[in-house]
C-alpha cells in the first residue's frame, strides 16, 4: 500500500440481516483528494461513509485509514478516529452540553487541551459558520442549518487530517452552503482529504477531485466530475444526473 | 390522647436522633458504593460480550430476588461460619449491613441504570466516538449525564426505599431509626407519640433528598427546556 | 377416678393457649393441627385424669384471660405468670417455677457466671428486662474496674441463640425453658453455667371457684406424685425441680 | 445441618404456599392500581397547571416520606377510629394493606412514570399532535409505550420490592411468605430450611418476573434495535 | 375575513426568553395558493410554520386557520389539526412504529378508519414517494431520504386540506427531490393549500403561487416567484438570492 493512500477501501460487503448494503465496495482514497459520493436515496452512502471510520462494522473485505485497518481492536480504531472528523447526516450533537462545550469537549479530553486553548479553537470556527453569538445555547435551542453548522465546528476543532461528511449542507440556505463550501475549499487547499456525501452538485463541480456515483450498495461509476457530469458512460448514472434541475 | 410533651421528648431524644443517624449515614454508604458498582454491572449488562451480560443478569436475579432479612442474616451469621476472618472485631454489625443491603442495593441500580444508558440514542456515542473519544471518556461524559437526568427520580425511589430498608438491620442488632421507636413503643405503650416522632425524622430526611433530587434534574436538564 | 369440676362435660376440657411458646406449647410445624410441648403433656393428663379430651383453643396472647369470662374455655395454660392482679379476677395455681439463666457455648470452659462475660458480647432478645439485668451488671463491673459486657439486641429467641451457634456472642440470659428447648434442638451444643436466684411461677388459670380450684390443684397433685410430672419434664429437656413449687398462692 | 427432608417438606407445606399465594396476591393488586393512578399521577406532575404540579410534588414526598409500616398501621388501626365505615366486615387485613401500599407504591410508580414520560423528545408529541391526535391518543399511543421501554425496569425494581414489603403487613396479622417462615423459625429453629424455602418461592417469583421484563422490554423495544 | 382565506397571521411577534424571534409577521394565505418561505438559517422560518398549527405558542398577534383562531383551547386546536398537515424538519417519524404504522396510527385514531383503509391510502402514498418495500421496517432502519420520504406520506395520508412542509427535500437526491416535486404539483392542482419552507429555488420557481423572504424575524418581501427572483426589490434579498450557485 502507498504511503500517499488515506482510505482504502477494498472488497467490501455489508449485510443488514439478508439485506445486503454494500455490495463488493472498491474505492482509494488519495491524501489531499476531495472524494464526492453521490446517488439515490438508500444507496448505502451513509454507511460506506460510516464504515470508513467503524461506526458501521463490515462483514467481509478491509478498509485501511491511515495505514491502519479497521479491526475489532478498539486501541487501533481509537486510534484513526481521533485523525478522522465526522459530519453526520442527523448532526448528533450532545443535547446536554452548549454549543461550545460541543465544540470544546473532544478537544479537552482526545487532544488534552487547555481550557483556554480549546475555547479559542472552538470560537474561531463557531465564527467561521456564522454563530460565534450561539456558544452559550443547547443544540435544542438552534434551529436546524444552526445545529448542522455546529456539527460542521465540532468536527473541525479536533484538526483532522481526513474529513467525512454525510450531506453537511443539507440543512443549510444557499448563503449558508456558499459559506460552509468556502471553508471546505480552503480546507482543501490545505490539503485535507474529504470524501462528501452530497447532491449539492455545483459544490462537487467545485471542490471534488473525483466523483463517485452508488446505487444499490455498488459503486456504479468514477471520474472527474467534468468527465461524469458531462458525460456519464452509464445508464443509470445518465438517468440520475438527468433529473437534476439545473 | 395524644401529649404533645411525649412527643417532643421522643424527637429530641438521644436514641432516636442517633437511630436516625445510622440509618442517613449506613444508607449513604450504602448508595455511594452501590452508584459506582451498579454503574458498572449496569453498563456489562449492555456489553456486547455474552459472557458479562449473563453474568450481571445472574446477579440482578439472585438479589432482587433475595429478600434483604435473608441476605443481612446470611453475611451476619453465616459468612462467619464459612471463614474465621469474619469472625474479627472488624466486621461489626454496621459493616455486615453496608456489606448485605450494598449486595442488594447494586442489583436494584444496575437495573435502573442499564435502561436509562439505553435510553440514550446509538447516535450520542457514535457522534463521541467520532470524535475519537475513549470508551470510558465517552461514557463519563457523553452517556452517563444523559442517562443520570433519566434515571434520577427511580434512583432517588432506590434511595429512600433504602432509607426504609435499614429497619431490617434490626435482626443483626442494629438499632437504627424504627427499631428505636418500636423498642420504645414496647415500653412506653406510646405509639402515636414514638412513631409520630419517627415520622418526622423520615420526612425530614426524605424532603432533603426531593429537593436534592430537584436541584440535580435541574441541572441535567439544562439543555432540554 | 377423681372427682372432676363441672365444666368438664360432655367428655371435653376446653383449654386456652396462645400457642407460641416452646417448649411449653407450640405447632412443631406451621399448618400443624396438634400443639405439642410440656404444658400440653400436662394439660392432656389433666384431662385424662377427668376422663375427657382436651380441646385447646388458641388465640392472641392478650385476649387469653378474658376467654374464661367468655366461656369460649374453662382453662388458660399458656406458660402464664401468676401475678397479684390476675388472681384479682381469676383463679390460679402456679405449679412450674422457671429461672432466668445464663447460656453459654458447650465448648466454653471459661464463663462461670454472668460477670466472665465482661468485655464479650452478649446477645440478648429486644425489649425484654434482660436489658436491664446487663445494665445493672455492666454497673457493677465498672464499679470494679472491668471492661463493660457488650450487649447486641436481636428481635427474636432464637436469633439470640444463632449468635452462640455462630461463635459470636459468649453468652445470653433468657428463660430455663426456651434454654432447655434450644439444647434439645442442637444437643451437645449449648451449656448452662449459671442460674439466677430469682424465679417467676407459671401457672393455670380458671374462672374463681373454689372447689373447681381444689380439684384442679390435686389433680397436678396427683402427677406430681405418680412420678408423670418428672418424666414430662425429662422429655422436654426441663430441669427436674422445675415443678417442685407450691401450689398455693400467697 | 441441613435436612433435605425438612427443607423439601417445608416447601411443600400448606402455610408456605398459601403465604406465597397471599403475597403474590396482594403484590399483584397493589401494582396494578398504582400502575394506572401512578401513571395519572406522573402526567400530573409534568402538567402545565401549577396547581395540579405542586398537588403531585405533595403527594409523591408524603407517601415516599412515611415508611410503610407507619402507613400500615395508620389504615390498619387509626381508620376505624375516624370512621364508622371502616369497622365493617369488608374492611379486611387484606384489604387494608391492599390500600396502604397502594397509597405507597402510586408515589414511588409516579416518580419512576414521570421521568420516563419526560424522556420522550418533544418531537414525538409534536408528530402526534401535527396529526390531529387528541392528547389522550397522543399518551395512549405515541409517548406511553415509549416511555414505558425506558421504565419498564424500574418498574420492575418497585414491583419485587412491593413483594417484600408485604411482609411488613404481619403487624395487620397477614400471614404472608416471610411471616410463615419466620413463625415456623421460632418454633423449629431450623433456619436453613425455612429461610432456604422461603427463597426458593422468591427466587421462582422474581424468576418469572424477570422473564415478563425481559418479554416486555423486547417487544417494546423493538424500534430500537 | 374572507372565506377564501386559508391562513391568516396578522401582527404575531415571538420571543424565546428575550430574544424575539418574530418580529410583526403578516401573512395572508388563500386557498389554493402555494406559499414558498425561504431565508437565512435561523430567520425563523420553521417558527413560523410551526405558529400555523400552534406547535409554537405566539404571545402577540393572531393567527386563525380555515376560519378558527389558535388560542389555548385544546378543542379548537385538535379540530384545526386534523385538516392541516405537516412535515417537521427533523422528520418526527414515531421510533416505536414501522413505517406502515407511523402512517396509518392517525388514520385510525382520528379519522377513525378501518384497518383494512388506512393500510391501502397508506400503501398508496408509500408507493408514490417509492418506498412501499419498506413498511414493515422501522425508522431507525432507514436512511435520512427514506426517512423524510415516510414523513411526507404520513402527513398526506390524513387527506388535509391545508399542507406545511419544513425543507420537505433537504435529505433527497435530486431524483427524489423531482419525485416529491411532482407529488406535490399534483396535490396542488387538485387544489391543496401549501406552505412550504425550502430552498430548492426551482422547486419554488415551478410549484410556487408566491415566494415569501424572512430574515432575522421578519419578512421582508413578498411575490411571485418570477419577480422576485429576477427583480427583488430590497438589498437584503438581492444578497441572498445572489448567493444561490445556480
Ligand atoms: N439498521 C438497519 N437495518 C436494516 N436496514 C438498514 C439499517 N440501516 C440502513 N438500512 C438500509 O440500508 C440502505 C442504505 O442506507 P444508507 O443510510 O446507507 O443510505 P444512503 O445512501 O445514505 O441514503 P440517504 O441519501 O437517504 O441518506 C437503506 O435501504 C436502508 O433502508
Ligand atoms: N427553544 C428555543 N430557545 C431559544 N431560541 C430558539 C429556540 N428555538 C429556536 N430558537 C432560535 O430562533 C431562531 C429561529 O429559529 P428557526 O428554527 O425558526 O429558524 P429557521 O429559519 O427555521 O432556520 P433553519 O433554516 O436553520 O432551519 C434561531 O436563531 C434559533 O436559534
Ligand atoms: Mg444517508
Ligand atoms: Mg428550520
Amino acid at each position: 500500500m502507498n504511503t500517499q493512500t488515506a482510505i482504502q477501501v477494498a472488497g467490501v460487503n455489508k449485510w443488514y440481516g439478508a439485506f445486503q448494503v454494500l455490495k463488493g465496495i472498491d474505492l482509494t482514497v488519495n491524501k489531499g483528494e476531495r472524494i464526492v459520493i453521490c446517488g439515490p436515496s438508500g444507496s448505502g452512502k451513509s454507511t460506506l461513509i460510516r464504515c470508513m471510520n467503524r461506526l458501521e462494522v463490515h462483514q467481509e473485505g478491509s478498509i485501511i485509514v491511515n495505514g491502519v485497518e479497521l479491526t475489532s481492536q478498539l486501541k487501533r480504531i481509537d486510534r484513526v478516529r481521533s485523525d478522522v472528523g465526522m459530519v453526520f447526516q442527523h448532526f448528533n450533537l450532545f443535547p446536554h452540553l452548549t454549543v461550545l462545550e460541543n465544540c470544546t469537549v473532544a478537544q479537552r479530553w482526545v487532544r488534552k487541551l487547555a481550557k483556554k486553548q480549546a475555547v479559542e479553537i472552538a470560537m474561531t470556527y463557531l465564527e467561521r459558520v456564522h454563530i460565534p453569538e450561539k456558544a452559550d445555547k443547547y443544540p435544542g435551542q438552534l434551529s436546524g442549518g444552526q445545529q448542522q453548522r455546529v456539527a460542521i465546528a465540532r468536527a473541525l476543532c479536533m484538526n483532522p487530517s481526513i474529513m467525512l461528511f454525510d450531506e453537511p449542507t443539507s440543512a443549510l440556505d444557499p448563503e449558508m452552503v456558499k459559506e460552509v463550501l468556502d471553508t471546505m475549499i480552503s480546507l482543501a487547499a490545505d490539503g485535507m482529504t474529504m470524501v462528501c456525501v452530497t447532491h449539492e452538485m455545483n459544490f462537487a463541480r467545485e471542490v471534488a477531485s473525483e466523483v463517485v456515483f452508488m446505487d444499490g450498495g455498488q459503486i456504479i461509476e468514477r471520474n472527474t466530475p467534468d468527465i461524469l457530469f458531462s458525460a456519464p458512460t452509464h445508464e443509470r448514472t445518465k438517468r440520475f444526473l438527468g433529473k437534476l434541475l439545473h | 390522647m395524644f401529649q404533645l410533651d411525649l412527643f417532643l421528648q421522643a424527637i429530641f431524644s438521644a436514641p432516636l436522633f442517633k437511630g436516625a443517624l445510622l440509618t442517613i449515614g449506613l444508607s449513604l454508604c450504602v448508595m455511594a458504593v452501590s452508584l459506582v458498582l451498579g454503574m458498572g454491572l449496569g453498563s456489562m449488562a449492555g456489553s456486547p460480550r455474552r459472557s458479562a451480560r449473563w453474568l450481571a443478569t445472574l446477579y440482578v436475579w439472585l438479589f432482587r430476588g433475595a429478600p434483604a432479612l435473608l441476605v443481612l442474616l446470611f453475611v451476619w451469621n453465616g459468612l462467619p461460619q464459612i471463614s474465621e476472618i469474619f469472625r474479627a472485631g472488624w466486621f461489626t454489625p454496621f459493616f455486615a449491613a453496608f456489606l448485605a443491603l450494598s449486595l442488594i442495593q447494586i442489583a436494584y441500580l444496575a437495573e435502573i441504570l442499564r435502561s436509562a444508558f439505553a435510553a440514550v440514542g446509538h447516535g450520542q456515542r457514535e457522534g463521541a466516538a467520532a470524535l475519537g473519544m475513549h470508551r470510558w471518556q465517552i461514557f463519563l461524559v457523553i452517556t452517563m449525564p444523559q442517562a443520570l437526568r433519566i434515571a434520577v427520580p427511580a434512583l432517588m425511589n432506590e434511595f429512600i426505599s433504602l432509607l426504609k430498608t435499614t429497619s431490617l438491620a434490626t435482626v443483626i442488632s442494629l438499632k437504627e431509626l424504627m427499631t428505636v421507636s418500636q423498642f420504645a413503643i414496647a415500653t412506653s405503650f406510646r405509639f402515636l407519640e414514638w412513631y409520630g416522632a419517627a415520622l418526622v425524622y423520615y420526612l425530614v430526611i426524605v424532603s432533603v433528598l426531593t429537593l436534592a433530587q430537584n436541584r440535580i434534574e435541574y441541572v441535567l436538564s439544562r439543555g432540554y427546556r | 377416678a377423681d372427682q372432676k369440676p363441672d365444666f368438664v362435660s360432655g367428655g371435653v376440657l376446653k383449654i386456652c393457649t396462645s400457642g407460641e411458646f416452646p417448649p411449653m406449647e407450640y405447632y412443631e410445624n406451621p399448618g400443624d393441627k396438634d400443639l405439642v410441648g410440656f404444658e400440653i403433656d400436662v394439660m392432656d393428663a389433666i384431662a385424662k385424669r377427668w376422663g375427657a379430651k382436651a380441646e385447646y383453643v388458641v388465640g392472641d396472647f392478650k385476649g387469653l384471660l378474658p376467654s374464661l369470662d367468655s366461656k369460649r374455655c374453662d382453662l388458660v395454660a399458656s406458660g402464664i405468670m401468676i401475678t397479684p392482679a390476675r388472681l384479682e379476677k381469676y383463679d390460679g395455681i402456679p405449679y412450674f417455677g422457671s429461672h432466668v439463666v445464663l447460656v453459654t457455648a458447650a465448648s466454653d470452659t471459661e464463663t462461670k457466671v454472668p460477670a466472665d462475660v465482661s468485655g464479650k458480647i452478649m446477645a440478648i432478645e429486644a425489649g425484654t428486662t434482660y436489658e436491664k439485668t446487663v445494665a445493672d451488671l455492666n454497673a457493677e463491673l465498672e464499679a470494679a474496674g472491668k471492661e463493660p459486657i457488650q450487649a447486641q439486641t436481636y428481635p427474636s429467641a432464637s436469633g439470640v441463640i444463632e449468635q452462640i451457634l455462630v461463635g459470636r456472642a459468649t453468652a445470653t440470659i433468657t428463660q430455663d425453658t426456651t434454654a432447655a428447648y434450644r439444647m434439645l434442638q442442637v444437643p451437645g451444643r449449648l451449656a448452662i453455667p449459671y442460674t439466677y436466684e430469682e424465679s417467676e411461677n407459671y401457672g393455670i388459670y380458671l374462672r374463681k371457684s373454689d372447689s373447681d380450684r381444689q380439684m384442679l390443684k390435686e389433680a397436678i397433685e396427683a402427677l406430681q406424685a405418680s412420678g408423670e410430672m418428672k418424666a414430662f419434664l425429662k422429655k422436654w429437656n426441663l430441669p427436674e425441680t422445675s415443678t417442685d413449687v407450691s401450689h398455693d398462692v400467697n
